[in-house]
């Protein structure tokens, strides 16, 4: 029984480096194909926005960049949350792939969201609650990317980003409602961005391109956490057999 | 079906284009560096793997 | 009492020790032999709890060494001596005390503190004692010391000949209680009374 | 349990006593940092009392931020943090003694400095109330927080600036909340819902922090 447990643990990185260096070609294609679907709804045939004109299509990135961002976060935090309970490998380094892929999607997110804010508010930054949160989301990435760079010992740096992911996704909810609170103080009017109603092209593309960028970031993951696997993994044998092959 | 008359007219993006290309145009290029990045990254770590595992095992061959 | 089944170290990339194993009874003391790096200490991070093993499994009295009352029937003397600078020497003993919810009467501290050879020292702020004396203060914890399980890393380090007699004599008063103790050690000191066993890690 | 909590904490206020240095230094980081601001920005006091709530609290979040990685790190080299940790009652509890410590030497002194500094800026009594009140209140949050980041950098390079780095976006609501106060009686709207609202992330950290401190240190002792 220990024996099996032990494999087990021992197996995972082992059996799953092969299975995600399978997939990634097929999740890049597959990102690709809900990006040009997306590109070709969302930017040839969707019909022009009453209200903003053509500028709303920063929507067909903006939106995606800001799911992906803070759904990748949780994702983050799930995998935190597995590696505190049992111990697993594997989840460090998953954290640990994701988080860059994270960071830059919360970075698109205000870019785009600057690029649209400049002709829609007249101005590249206001402090509307979406943005500041997701500023603040963004600090919590750069935090987690530097303390796990930070600490040297591997199993201390899982465990410690760990701990750190599940406070911020405590803190996450807390820190949202008292942004918006304090957004709604300060504010109090035109800052609005309900998007009235959606042709559904526009829903459809929106879609589409949310699916491609979620189909980008696993490939990417998966792409980094083989790198991360094969250097901490090196001492052991599938890896030295893998190196003295011809892995590329 | 296409909501656009020309080509100049889909450049503009009824004045848009600054943003909307803008926009569009950092999130290619970011989508892009990112697998080369890490690729390359993946690259030299094998390298740099492979190196140290011919040292080691010329160490226990000695 | 405290046994030790099939443990396994990994330390960043290395592998110190695996498939080890003991069992200590009352009164035995166990020396830890081994070169410096063979993991002597991460053995004793690993008896005292703080450092959970790759593999395997320590059982005190029968049950896993995480529950609450394991540590409270240990006291863990490491190299560091877990003495405040500012404080004086009495202060410190007293703070450790309470801080680990043991009864200590001032009487009783300032006893202890006579038999490691620091009377007249009491209210002297430990950054002006030597090296040595430093490690008296943390040693006269032991004085007074009622639990059963010491685990003890380096004890005999900085201390002359006298004290080493002195804290064989301590030692071996704790196993003739039927107390336990494991520690590390380079010198090998004579321990008057108890089983002493040896475990040499390479 | 409020035995083995007041023993660190006693313990604790006892050693701040003899380094008063840092207490002291600290508390005039948080003067020096306010003071700077009228001739940062100019001496109109209409905009100094807009201005007063939220320099305040960003001066104290960045004083509390000077004295959070000796929280730990003393106890840390001297090896008491592990004779702490094998103590036999949950380090959760030593925890709290040590971040009620921390507030004690920290956020205290702060409350207590904080209505003369809102002289300075022109603050009407009412807002000088609140202020103290606030800071009073909201300080506690700071150092339950901050002791999450200072377990999490124990004994890192450059862990004061990375724990700077962790901990200020965790501060964010208690700013939003403490400012606000301040800000809401400033403009007559009355900040009772902001203090309690403060005092509710007050306790809630309290009673949450400690206990993943607990979980940091002991990552940090393995």
């Amino acid at each position: 029984m220990k024996d099996r447990f032990n494999l087990y643990r021992f197996a995972s990185p082992a059996t799953f480096y092969p299975l995600a260096g399978a997939l990634t070609p097929f999740f890049f294609a597959v990102a690709a194909v809900f990006g040009l679907a997306g590109l070709w709804l969302g930017m040839l045939v969707a019909p022009t926005d009453f209200q903003q004109g053509e500028g709303y299509r920063i929507i067909f990135i903006h939106v995606p960049a800001s799911w992906m961002s803070m759904f990748i976060y949780l994702i983050m935090a799930g995998w935190a949350a597995i590696g505190l309970a049992f111990n697993t490998r594997l989840s460090g380094m998953m954290a640990q792939a994701l988080a860059p892929t994270g960071a830059l999607m919360a970075f698109l997110s205000l870019w785009t969201g600057a690029l649209w804010g400049k002709p829609m508010w007249g101005a590249w930054w206001v402090w509307d609650a979406r943005l500041t949160s997701e500023l603040i989301l963004l600090f919590l990435y750069i935090g987690y990317m530097a303390l796990t760079a930070a600490i040297d010992d591997a199993r201390r740096a899982d465990k410690a980003g760990a701990l750190l992911l599940l406070v911020g996704v405590v803190n996450i909810p807390i820190i949202y409602f008292s942004v918006q609170w304090w957004n709604t103080l300060h504010q109090g009017s035109s800052v609005n961005l309900s998007k009235s109603s959606m042709a559904t092209t526009m829903l459809w593309g929106m879609l589409l391109m949310a699916m491609c960028f979620w189909m980008y970031s696993i490939a990417v993951a998966f792409m980094r956490v083989r790198t991360i696997m094969l250097e901490r993994e090196r001492n052991t044998e599938w890896v030295k057999t893998l190196l003295a092959g011809d892995e590329k | 079906m296409i909501h656009w008359n020309s080509f100049g007219e889909f450049l503009a993006m009824g004045g848009y284009g600054f943003y909307v290309w803008g926009s569009f145009g950092v999130t290619a290029l970011i989508m892009l560096i990112e697998p080369i990045a890490v690729a390359r990254n993946r690259k030299t770590t094998i390298a740099r793997l492979k190196r140290q595992l011919r040292a080691e095992n010329r160490n226990t061959a000695e | 009492m405290l046994e030790a089944d099939n443990l396994e170290c990994v330390r960043g990339e290395r592998r110190l020790f695996a498939g080890l194993g003991f069992r200590l009874e009352a009164g035995e003391l166990l020396y830890l032999q081994g070169k410096n790096g063979s993991g002597k200490t991460s053995l004793l991070r690993m008896l005292i709890g703080l450092l959970p093993p790759e593999t395997g499994e320590i059982r005190w009295k029968g049950q896993s060494i995480k529950s609450d009352e394991f540590r409270g029937d240990l006291c863990y003397l490491g190299h560091l001596n877990a003495i405040k600078e500012e404080l004086t020497p009495l202060e410190n003993l007293l703070a450790a005390a309470r801080m680990a919810d043991e009864k200590l009467s001032e009487d009783d501290a300032l006893d202890a503190l006579e038999q490691v050879g620091l009377a007249g020292r009491e209210d002297l702020a430990c950054k002006y004692l030597s090296q040595g004396q430093k490690r008296r203060v943390a040693l006269a914890r032991l004085v007074k010391e009622k639990r059963p399980l010491w685990i003890l890393d380096e004890p005999f380090v900085a201390l002359d000949v006298a004290a080493v007699d002195w804290l064989a004599g301590i030692i071996s008063g704790h196993l003739q209680r039927g107390g336990l103790a494991v520690m590390t050690t380079h010198q090998l000191v004579e321990i008057p009374a108890g089983t002493v066993r040896e475990l040499r890690l390479s | 349990m409020f035995k083995i909590i007041s023993a660190v904490i006693s313990r604790d206020l006892k050693l701040a006593m003899r380094r008063q240095a840092d207490i002291v230094s600290a508390l005039f980081f948080f003067i020096i940092v306010v003071s700077l601001f009228p001739l940062g920005v100019g001496p109109e006091p209409d905009l100094l009392r807009k201005l007063a709530p939220g320099v305040l609290w960003v001066a104290a979040l960045l004083a509390t931020m000077l004295s959070l990685p000796r929280l730990f790190a003393d106890d840390h080299r001297d090896g008491t943090l592990e004779q702490l940790a094998l103590a036999p009652h949950p380090l959760g509890l030593v925890v709290t003694g040590k971040v009620i410590a921390h507030w004690l030497v920290s956020g205290l002194p702060l409350a207590l400095i904080a209505p003369v500094l809102g002289i300075q800026f022109d603050l009407s009594t009412d807002a000088l109330v609140v202020l103290t009140f606030a800071i009073l209140i909201g300080t506690p949050a700071l150092s339950g927080i901050g002791a999450i980041g200072a377990a999490l950098t124990l004994g890192l390079r450059g862990g004061g600036v990375l724990l700077s780095l962790l901990v200020l976006p965790l501060y964010i609501p208690v700013l939003i909340f403490g400012a606000g106060a301040v800000d809401a009686t400033v403009t007559g709207l009355g900040g009772e819902g902001h203090l309690s609202l403060l005092a509710a992330l007050t306790f809630a950290s309290l009673g949450f922090a400690p206990w993943a401190t607990a979980a940091a240190l002991k990552i940090a002792l393995e």
